[in-house]
């Protein structure tokens, strides 16, 4: 039997968590190692039905959405829940030799192994870094007073060099990007046309834009069109898919 | 003479000094050498800039006890890393070379590209090949710079480099560790 | 304690220290410090390393008498090119024609003349016309030079300015975009 139906879920400690959001962790696995390492729970031991209830209040309590961290908390949430089932099996799982399995091992090996370096990441933070804890001599006036080989080129140096005043000016690099290729208005035009044939869902739109450029222009025209109300944007739920629609059609809808 | 020669190539270079380096120029042995730098290493030991052995070589430091001091000289505080950033960087340090696939399995995150080129900016991680799969996805590795950096004289100073348990390791305590509190759990519920 | 502060900072600075600078930094008085420098250089007279009196203030050196063996040092190794140089030449190269004050423009600092007239040295950069503008400024441009040094069949092989740029980052200007047309959109709405 397991600990989830020795603990029915009525009866886990009712303490309650402080409140944590979303932005101050650093993935799912950290959500999860909070949750376990502040009410002091046996990693190899986890209440899989408790550890999930807690994480989803976390994932719903977010209102940003980084859609780019949001799958993998998604699929986070997804994993608890099989195990969830799976704890839930009267029958052990056993694997080719006969051995039994339990469902959690794999998802605590992650955290084992992630927990490592969630250590060793402070510490390495707390090593004396130069210019923070330590300081070098600035300066080599020696230097000047010899006759020394040229520095030599460095293409990919100066490629980073521009890449460092690109990322320090961002605006102007979105003035270069979008009026070199496609223009937005071009996309939006493009866009509604698409709209014509009915809703969209954003992601799979998205992935028909062929090339990053494409996709940021598609973005921008999406905005504009949205900041115009030409279209309606639609996300039912947090970390749901997002439709576009266009609001001729909402009305359509509405009025039905 | 030999240690002023010393004491002077090293303060005068904008790199640590090797001890290949340091015959090289003076042409005496490594153990005179040897002997002096450890002379010269407690001669500077209370001292405000110590002679500190960084990246296999000799660099000038100031004493971290200073720290607060010296900062005043530029008025602005160094940015702080963030905590992405450092378990990437923890990652590449000691999984070396990786890839970015197997640092987000790690981290159970996408890795944002923003974090893995500021690392390249800092001149703390490098491309050192390509890893022979499909896709043939990048390896890094850290850089000189990291050891210059963090103060350390070579990935073997990481902090608890050799407490670090492997896949297989953590793979075979699990199994040993789960599986007991599983038998625990039963033989609790089949006692009366 | 303030003698390995004095130390430090003396150390650390790029420019010599003067009296009044290193009593703000210290918050000592004049005569302790005076006191300890005279320590100081004395502990420092038979070292590799000085502590000098440069007409601004004071300066750690190397000892003269160390100097041959320093040039030695300094003549095998070819300097690194500086980040404020590189960024400069990044500039002109995707910039060009590019006067200096659009270059100041975009490093969001003063560009030393030293830099340009460097670039120049190296036969690098080359002044191509005058921006017909108040002041008639140089304009800028790189040369047949830069090319052939940086291994470039033409300006077309620099790799386009939104390649340089990653996904995460183009998302991250288009999130700042978002927020400016939004603000622009509501006060465009709040006027009347």
């Amino acid at each position: 039997m397991t600990t989830d139906q020795a603990f029915p879920e009525h009866h886990a400690p009712a303490r309650s968590l402080p409140e944590v959001r979303l932005e101050q962790f650093e993935g799912p696995l950290d959500v999860l190692l909070h949750l376990i390492r502040s009410q002091e729970l046996d990693i190899f031991d986890i209440p899989i039905a408790l550890i999930a209830r807690q994480y989803m209040e976390i994932l719903e309590r977010q209102t940003a959405i980084d859609l780019e961290a949001a799958g993998d908390y998604l699929v986070m949430a997804s994993t608890l829940m099989q195990l969830k089932s799976r704890m839930l099996l009267p029958r052990q799982e056993t694997d080719d030799e006969g051995n039994e399995i339990d469902p959690r091992q794999e998802l605590v090996a992650q955290l084992i192994a992630y927990e490592q370096f969630r250590t060793l990441a402070a510490e390495l933070d707390e090593r004396p870094r130069v210019l923070r804890d330590i300081f070098l001599r600035p300066i080599f006036p020696e230097a000047k007073e010899v006759q020394r080989p040229l520095p030599e080129a460095d293409l990919s140096m100066l490629l980073t060099a521009f890449r460092r005043v690109l990322r320090r000016v961002g605006g102007e690099v979105r003035h270069r990007i979008f009026t070199e290729t496609i223009s937005v208005r071009e996309q939006m035009g493009k866009l509604l046309e698409r709209l014509q044939q009915g809703r969209i869902e954003l992601n799979e739109f998205l992935e028909s834009q062929p090339g990053k450029e494409a996709l940021v222009t598609t973005i921008l025209a999406l905005l504009e069109l949205w900041r115009q109300q030409a279209i309606v944007v639609i996300q039912s739920q947090a970390f749901g898919p997002i439709t576009l629609l266009r609001r001729e059609e909402e009305h359509a809808e509405t009025t039905a | 003479m030999l240690k002023q020669q010393l004491e002077a190539l090293i303060f005068a270079s904008d790199v640590p000094l090797s001890m290949q380096r340091l015959r090289e120029l003076t042409q005496a042995s490594s153990n005179e050498i040897h002997q002096l730098l450890a002379e010269l290493q407690t001669e500077y030991a209370d001292r405000g800039i110590r002679l500190c052995r960084i990246a296999e070589g000799w660099q000038f430091r100031t004493d971290p006890g200073q720290a607060e001091i010296v900062r005043r000289l530029w008025e602005s505080r160094p940015p702080k890393l963030s905590r992405a950033l450092l378990e990437t960087l923890a990652i590449i340090a000691y999984r070396q070379p990786v890839t970015r696939a197997e640092i987000e399995a790690l981290r159970g995150i996408k890795t944002s590209s923003s974090i893995i080129s500021t690392l390249q900016e800092r001149g703390w991680i490098k491309v050192v090949g390509r890893k022979e799969v499909p896709g043939r996805p990048q390896l890094l590795a850290t850089t000189r710079q990291f050891l210059i950096d963090f103060s350390l004289n070579s990935l073997d100073d990481l902090p608890d480099a050799s407490q670090l348990l492997d896949e297989g390791e953590i793979e075979q305590l699990v199994l040993e560790n789960i599986a007991d509190t599983r038998k625990e759990a039963i033989e609790s519920h089949e006692k009366p």
